[in-house]
């Protein structure tokens, strides 16, 4: 298998989506079970080739990554700029090799699991087009080589992840959440984009490679470090939009509007992992305060959502925070150095999260069919306060659901462990290299806490008595196309898959493959180094594991007090901590700050505009109307009347407009002319003035009549002359003209002979 | 007298030429005095050869190279579709004036 | 070269008179008829100028296309259903005057100017193929354009020639 | 069936039917053609075709029953009573014979070859037969004479019929007169016309036949 | 042809008289026997036997047509235009006759090599429509003007076909010059244009459904030009009497049969020089030589012949939609695939 197959191989994968979305929203009506079976198969296919590239990768070629180019555009040398040419290209190194495989897996285990989840859906078809339009694009951002075609993609990321929220947009809640997605995503992107362009300025090219190569060997944006790390900081502001950090991760729990393989799909593997993807690609560039700041996110982010996730009482929402937090974590990961064990937490992390919102799915899938079956359409099928006992009614999703909270809550064992493991020892080691201790405990305080609520989420869901038996024994096991890939999330969260060693994963294959990227960053502001942070790792990884260990322990162990044994009551708990509880419980009042904030500021902005147009501008044009019509009123009256008053009363405009005339002259005057212009200027202004002045002392009809009107008339006089003159040749024959033409020829070739 | 038949034995560019220039006077004569309009439009057609004539025998005889054969052929295509329009419009006036003759066609109006 | 002096002015004969008979013709369907040599008479000075693809051309497309169209023109406007179908001819001597003077500068003209003639013969033998190739490559966008005039060509006559229903 | 499927199987339609129609002529070419060379050879005609008429005069007694039957009167006869004394003969069908057919003619030209008048005749003398060749130049050859008596034939039939009818007329008269004596009025019969005096030509069956070629 | 002539009599006006002149040896014999073969296949097709007192089983009937039709009275009606009436018939024959200017009966003859010869053959038959028109209009009746729009309307649009068709032919042999593309197709059956030309054998085998068709489109577009059934509308006895040649009778008539007859052949001979391989003999290099050509050529014309005879004591005949309808609705679609086609696999 040479380069070039494994090359044109990753351009199938990615177009095959494409490929499976065009066939589907033109023909979907059209083709037999509205062609479910078209996507699904063309996705299996996309994963049997990513699989397939992957393991040549591995064997083969494990430390090469192949680039093929193309220029798109060439504008030339554009003056000022230099020669600008738009390079795009596809690249395949282990990173792109082993996203290929995560996002084909997941997005084929999300269409099988739709077809079940989906049944009977309004827009059946179009739902999997989009799901086939989502892959491509997230496909696009995982193979390219450039910034360019990584913005582009972002976009049509951001664009299918509306459409699939909206999916149901009859109903108002999700057509909301859908465009607030969208909003939000773009105020990251705007981010993304400044930083991309400041790169584009200085190193006149979007390849990732030529960046850092230009960039190793010395120049750096604009000349100083502050603006690396500003672009740093930038197009981190890419990922913070897509990947829901901190400041905007408001729109992931509203996206749970979608359906749920479109949250496992999009808002649990694939695309919040694209934010941690374009950090891990754009590391080399990273600067030690920009590497600072993206951990700082990472850990607030982890530490807000994580709190928030213990209130939620809907099941999707409560993983939504959950994945926010995961994805601080992984944020956090990169934020300290450790970008093998973020990477390795992120794709772990879309495994079972993946795994998780298809359980949830085919238990809201169940309740919805008892609810129905019931006849009882009030209940909210996603509340887990009207769950419980299920482990008996569906045992498959219930096991599958606990491998995965034991996978997220980092019990041995799971991929989970290895990958948070690796992340907390990571940050232990940034913590005592740097100093900055308060990263590391937010960590392990945001393990325990994952732990609680995934196990609170577990027990109040599967077990325990339902309080009202009837309501839920019609529940049913979910169909074989559901189970399925339940349990083969299941078996992926399984740490076989990546490390022989249970406890350490940098045994395991992924460590191998995947190393951290040298940093092309001045020695000045680069992080810590690569040999450093190992070495510093090597220490705390023992701690780091009993300390996660015990961590995780403590939450179950609270969880099933509470929860399970009803030893503590949550209620009781929860009105001693009042405020904190509703402040959790209301997500921290971010929706309604930035409902403030914002909306309220543009429109308070705009009320003031509004007021300075219709105020002043409107003001000024009236008045120099009605100045102007009382003007000439006033002469004219007077005029006839030839009273003296009106003679004064004319001197006074007159003088008036003098001075203004003159004023106006001087005011037109360039700074710093010589004289001659001065006067000149002033001369103009007098000219002006006097001509107001002579036109309004004449009056409106003297001058007009006899100047103005004389010339209209001579000139029409003149034409009738001449029509008199032409008439007669004019016989509205051709052939009289053409006789004409002939003659004029004739003249031509004597003239000219 | 004896040169003049030398120059006749010869058939060189002028005599082409010439023949062209007696074609198109011809074409002219008919625009301008006939009546009927399709017999304009012959006339129309008799110019349009004439031209041709030139344009061949330039190229044939003074630069040697294929343009002139070029652009006759884009005169025969757009005399083709002239006729077809004029024709046209010949049918048409004849259906609404019941004439074709150019002088009576004076109105604007039918 | 006898040949090429009698098959010269053989062709240049059926030309100038199968012309006048077009101009002089009372009966237009002599005209129209009388057209037809025309055309062939200048196809045969094509095909002595070398020209033969042009030749081709023209038979193909002013006898078999023009022609008809004339011919089909000329007996869709005349009521008459007698043969002779008389055109008359308006102002003929100051046109007759014009016109010679127009012959007289155009010939004088040609007469004295003294062409560079090149002397080689021309340089193709097939020229078809250069025509073909000329035409595509430094002709392509007249010839793109002809083809669009002639498109248009094809839809405005029929419009215009399509008998309308009465209302 | 959609627009296009209907485009093509009409084309296929056409080619089909035009084949199998060419396939039928193909093979038309070498059947043996079934029209025969008229001059050389004759179609048999069915024994009772109707044709051209013969009369075979010896067997006719004159009844005139053909021309009544015929549509078209194109059979004029005249009959001369024979007087007791002569012996006309007796027809093949054996009855005696007591009328002279001084003119017995057929109009083939009118006749209309109904052949109506072959059925009643007693002694079945006049048959159609299967000659159709009998075109003529002249129109008034196509008038056949079968009566076969000479013009003196018919001036002795006249004169022997004048001669018996004096003869009864006076025998009559004196009976008459005696009669009238004994029975005061005896209705006297008339005598039937005379016949008209024409030229007779003798039709033979086939004779016309051999004239055209 | 025209060297060898040349070499015999030097360059002179009688090389090139006599180079013309020749087809005309093949048209009259050939017209005899074609009107011999037509009248005795229409009789045999109806199962009856045509003259057979005319010599041997009426061999000699053609010539005693003719002989009829020369002594017949030269009718002019009173109110044609004389002159043009006249003109006509030769018009038309002249139209036809031209065409076989560039027909290559052998490997050795062709009347005059022209390397546009396809192109010519194209734009010569059209002035039969010219002629067609003329007769129509100079005999001035009603039926025959009719007739001749009708039958000019029909062969002008059934040209569009016939030159797509042979544009087909060039497209795969290279060349307008029919002697060439007789060339191309030499060295037996398998290379003849209609079972896919000398190509590759994968291209020859994607080429042979869209030649075939090709083929036989030209063929009935063919039939079509000359006015033939199932295409004769111009003489529709029922409606138009004799079309255009109503009005005339004796020698015109007979050269109207003439001109019919030579086009038959006409459009048989481009059939079989473009798609059957003209002279080229179907065993390859046996039995092949000038000669040999001429019989291969000759027999393929008059098989062709035949089968246009055949068909017009079959089928019925076209009504005039039907007529325009094959012509632009079924003819010219299909070409068109069938040149993209080919154009596609000639180049692949």
């Amino acid at each position: 298998m040479s380069p070039e197959t494994i090359i044109q191989l990753s351009v199938v994968i990615l177009l095959l989506p494409l490929l499976g979305f065009t066939l589907l929203i033109f023909f979907n009506k059209r083709l037999p079970r509205q062609g479910d079976w078209l996507e699904t198969g063309i996705l299996f296919l996309a994963l049997a080739l990513s699989l397939v590239v992957f393991a040549v990768k591995m064997v083969s070629y494990r430390h090469e990554t192949f680039q093929a180019t193309f220029t798109w555009v060439n504008f030339g040398n554009v003056p000022g700029f230099g020669p600008m040419k738009l390079e795009l290209g596809i690249m395949v190194d282990n990173l792109v090799a082993i996203m290929l495989v995560v996002v084909n897996v997941v997005s084929a285990l999300v269409h099988l699991f739709s077809i079940g989840y989906m049944h009977g859906d309004v827009r059946y078809g179009r739902y999997f087009a989009y799901l086939g339009i989502f892959t491509f694009s997230m496909l696009g951002i995982v193979i390219t080589n450039n910034f360019w075609m990584m913005y582009v993609f972002w976009e049509l990321v951001g664009l299918s992840s509306y459409l699939l929220i909206g999916h149901w947009f009859e109903k108002k809640s999700a057509s909301d959440a859908a465009k607030k997605a969208f909003v939000v995503n773009r105020v990251g992107d705007i981010g993304m984009f400044t930083g991309i362009m400041i790169l584009f300025a200085t190193f006149h090219t979007f390849t990732f490679s030529t960046i850092f190569e230009s960039m190793q060997s010395g120049n750096i944006p604009l000349g100083s470090e502050a603006w690396l790390t500003a672009a740093g900081i930038l197009i981190f502001c890419g990922a913070i939009g897509k990947s829901a950090q901190f400041p905007l991760h408001v729109w992931l729990p509203d996206a749970m509007e979608g359906p749920t393989p479109v949250s496992a799909l999009i808002h649990a593997a694939t695309m919040v992992a694209a934010g941690v993807y374009l950090i891990a690609r754009a590391f080399p560039m990273m600067t030690a305060d920009a590497l600072m700041f993206i951990a700082y996110i990472g850990a607030i982010t982890a530490f807000i959502s994580a709190t928030i996730a213990i209130a939620q009482n809907d099941i999707k929402k409560v993983l939504a925070y959950s994945t926010v937090s995961q994805l601080g974590y992984m944020v956090m990961g990169l934020g300290v150095g450790a970008y093998t064990a973020g990477f390795f937490h992120l794709v772990t992390h879309a495994m079972f999260k993946a795994g998780l919102f298809l359980g949830s799915g085919s238990v809201i899938h169940a309740m919805h069919h008892a609810l129905h079956h019931a006849g009882d359409h009030h209940t909210d099928p996603q509340d887990i306060r009207n769950m419980g006992g299920l482990r008996s009614k569906m045992p498959i999703t219930f096991w599958t659901f606990l491998i995965y909270t034991l996978a997220i809550s980092g019990i041995p064992f799971t991929s989970g462990f290895l990958s948070k493991d690796e992340i907390l020892a990571g940050t232990l080691a940034f913590g005592s290299l740097t100093g900055h201790k308060i990263i590391p405990i937010i960590g392990f305080f945001v393990a325990g806490l994952t732990a609680f609520y995934m196990f609170r989420l577990v027990i109040v869901v599967f077990f325990g008595e339902h309080n009202d038996h009837h309501r839920i024994e019609a529940v049913r096991e979910s169909p074989k196309t559901m189970t399925i890939p339940l349990m083969v999330f299941a078996a992926l969260s399984f740490f076989a898959f990546y490390s022989p060693n249970p406890f350490g994963a940098a045994s395991g294959w992924f460590f191998d493959a995947i190393h951290r990227p040298e940093s092309v960053v001045p020695l000045a502001v680069a992080a810590v180094g690569i040999e450093t942070f190992e070495e510093a790792l090597h220490h705390s990884h023992s701690l780091a594991m009993i300390l996660s260990l015990t961590v995780a322990g403590l939450g179950i162990l609270i969880a099933f007090t509470t929860y399970y044994w009803k030893k503590i009551s949550a209620d009781a708990v929860a009105d001693k901590l009042k405020p904190l509880h509703t402040f959790f419980l209301n997500k921290w009042y971010f929706d309604e700050f930035y409902e403030w904030m914002f909306v309220g500021g543009t429109k308070g902005l705009a009320r003031a505009y509004a007021w300075f147009d219709n105020r002043i501008i409107d003001g000024i044009v009236n008045g120099v109307g009605s100045w102007t019509k009382a003007i000439t009123l006033g002469t004219r009256q007077n005029w006839e009347e030839g009273s003296i008053a009106s003679i004064f009363y004319l001197g006074i405009t007159g003088v008036i407009s003098l001075y203004v005339g003159w004023i106006a002259g001087a005011a037109m005057m360039p700074f710093g002319a010589s004289l001659g212009t001065m006067v000149g200027y002033g001369m103009l202004g007098l000219a002006v003035a006097g001509l107001t002045f002579f036109l309004f002392y004449v009056g409106v009809g003297g001058f007009d009549n006899s100047i103005v009107d004389g010339l209209v008339n001579a000139t029409a006089y003149l034409a009738g002359f001449l029509g008199l003159l032409t008439r007669r040749v004019q016989t509205g024959k051709v052939q009289t003209y053409l006789a004409f033409v002939i003659l004029g020829v004739m003249v031509f070739f004597l003239w000219f002979r | 007298m004896q040169d003049f038949i030398h120059w006749l034995q010869a058939p060189g560019l002028n005599h082409f030429l010439i023949i062209s220039g007696i074609l198109f006077s011809l074409g002219v004569f008919a625009i301008l005095t006939r009546r009927n309009a399709i017999m304009v439009l012959m006339g129309i057609e008799l110019v349009l050869n004439a031209a041709n004539i030139n344009f061949i025998a330039f190229s044939r005889y003074i630069t040697n190279t294929l343009d002139g054969q070029v652009i006759a052929i884009f005169v025969i295509i757009l005399a083709a579709a002239e006729a077809a329009i004029a024709l046209a419009i010949v049918l048409n006036i004849f259906q609404n004036f019941n004439t074709v003759n150019v002088d009576e066609l004076n109105q604007l109006r039918d | 070269m006898v040949l090429y002096n009698l098959a010269f002015y053989f062709f240049s004969l059926i030309t100038l008179a199968s012309a006048s008979v077009v101009v002089f013709s009372k009966n237009i369907v002599h005209s129209a008829f009388a057209l037809l040599f025309t055309f062939f008479g200048v196809a045969g000075l094509y095909v002595l100028m070398m020209a033969d693809f042009l030749a081709i051309t023209q038979i193909l497309i002013y006898i078999g296309g023009i022609m008809v169209l004339i011919l089909f023109g000329v007996m869709l406007t005349n009521r008459t259903i007698d043969v002779q179908i008389r055109t008359g001819s308006i102002q003929t001597f100051p046109a007759m005057l014009i016109v010679a003077a127009l012959a007289g500068t155009l010939v004088g003209i040609f007469w004295s100017t003294d062409w560079k003639i090149s002397p080689t013969a021309i340089g193709f033998e097939k020229t078809a193929p250069e025509i073909g190739k000329m035409l595509l490559t430094n002709y392509l966008l007249p010839f793109e354009i002809a083809s669009i005039v002639l498109l248009v060509a094809l839809i405005g006559a029929a419009m215009i020639a399509r008998r309308e229903k009465k209302a | 069936m959609s627009e296009v499927k209907i485009y093509f199987n009409n084309i296929w339609l056409a080619f089909y039917t035009a084949a199998v129609g060419m396939r039928r002529t193909f093979l038309h070419l070498f059947t043996p053609a079934v029209t025969i060379q008229y001059p050389d050879v004759k179609l048999k005609l069915p024994e009772r075709a109707r044709n051209r008429l013969y009369v075979n005069i010896d067997d006719c007694i004159g009844c005139d029953q053909c021309s009544m039957a015929c549509p078209v009167d194109c059979i004029t006869i005249q009959t001369i009573k024979g007087t007791p004394d002569q012996d006309l003969g007796t027809t093949s069908t054996g009855q005696k014979k007591r009328l002279h057919v001084p003119l017995f003619d057929i109009d083939i030209a009118k006749c209309c070859y109904c052949g109506l008048c072959v059925y009643p005749c007693p002694t079945e003398c006049i048959v159609m037969t299967d000659v159709y060749e009998f075109s003529e130049y002249d129109r008034s050859n196509l008038i056949y004479r079968y009566s076969i008596m000479t013009p003196q034939d018919i001036e002795q039939a006249k004169e022997k019929l004048k001669k018996s009818e004096e003869e009864a007329a006076a025998k009559k008269a004196a009976a008459a007169t005696a009669a009238a004596a004994a029975k005061l009025a005896a209705p006297a019969t008339s005598a039937p016309a005379a016949p008209a005096k024409t030229e007779p030509i003798n039709p033979s069956p086939d004779a016309p036949g051999q004239a055209k070629s | 042809m025209i060297e060898l002539l040349k070499s015999f009599l030097g360059d002179s006006l009688f090389v090139y008289l006599i180079a013309a002149a020749l087809p005309m040896l093949f048209i009259l014999p050939y017209a005899l026997v074609a009107v011999l073969l037509e009248m005795k296949m229409a009789a045999h097709i109806q199962d009856r036997l045509a003259y057979m007192y005319t010599g041997w089983h009426g061999v000699l009937q053609p010539v005693a047509d003719i002989l009829k039709l020369l002594q017949k009275e030269n009718t002019v009606p009173h109110v044609a235009d004389k002159f043009l009436f006249a003109l006509a018939p030769y018009l038309i024959f002249i139209g036809t006759y031209a065409g076989f200017a560039a027909i290559p009966f052998s490997s050795a003859y062709i009347g005059s090599n022209i390397d546009l010869g396809v192109f010519y053959i194209v734009a010569v038959s059209s002035l039969v429509v010219i002629g067609i028109i003329m007769a129509g209009w100079a005999s001035n009746n009603k039926w025959s003007l009719f007739g001749a729009m009708r039958s000019a309307a029909q062969i002008v649009s059934y040209e569009v076909p016939t030159a797509l068709a042979l544009v087909v032919a060039v497209m795969i042999t290279g060349s307008l010059n029919l002697q060439d593309i007789a060339k191309f197709q030499a060295g037996g059956i398998q290379n003849w244009l209609v079972f896919g030309g000398p190509l590759p054998l994968l291209q020859k085998i994607l080429i042979m459904p869209f030649t075939f068709i090709t083929f036989i489109i030209l063929f009935l577009a063919g039939i079509a030009e000359v006015n033939r059934t199932p295409f004769d509308l111009a003489e529709a006895e029922s409606e138009l009497v004799q079309g255009y040649n109503t009005e005339y009778s004796g020698m015109k008539f007979a050269i109207f049969y003439l001109a019919e007859y030579a086009n038959m052949f006409l459009v048989s001979a481009i059939v079989v020089t473009l798609f059957l391989g003209g002279w080229a003999s179907p065993f390859g290099n046996a039995l092949s030589g000038p000669l040999w050509g001429f019989f291969w050529f000759v027999a393929k014309g008059m098989f062709f012949i035949f089968v246009q005879i055949w068909i017009r004591w079959t089928l019925p005949r076209l009504r005039v939609d039907q007529l325009m309808y094959t012509s632009w609705k079924v003819m010219t679609p299909f070409l068109f695939v069938c040149i993209f086609a080919i154009g596609l696999i000639l180049v692949l």
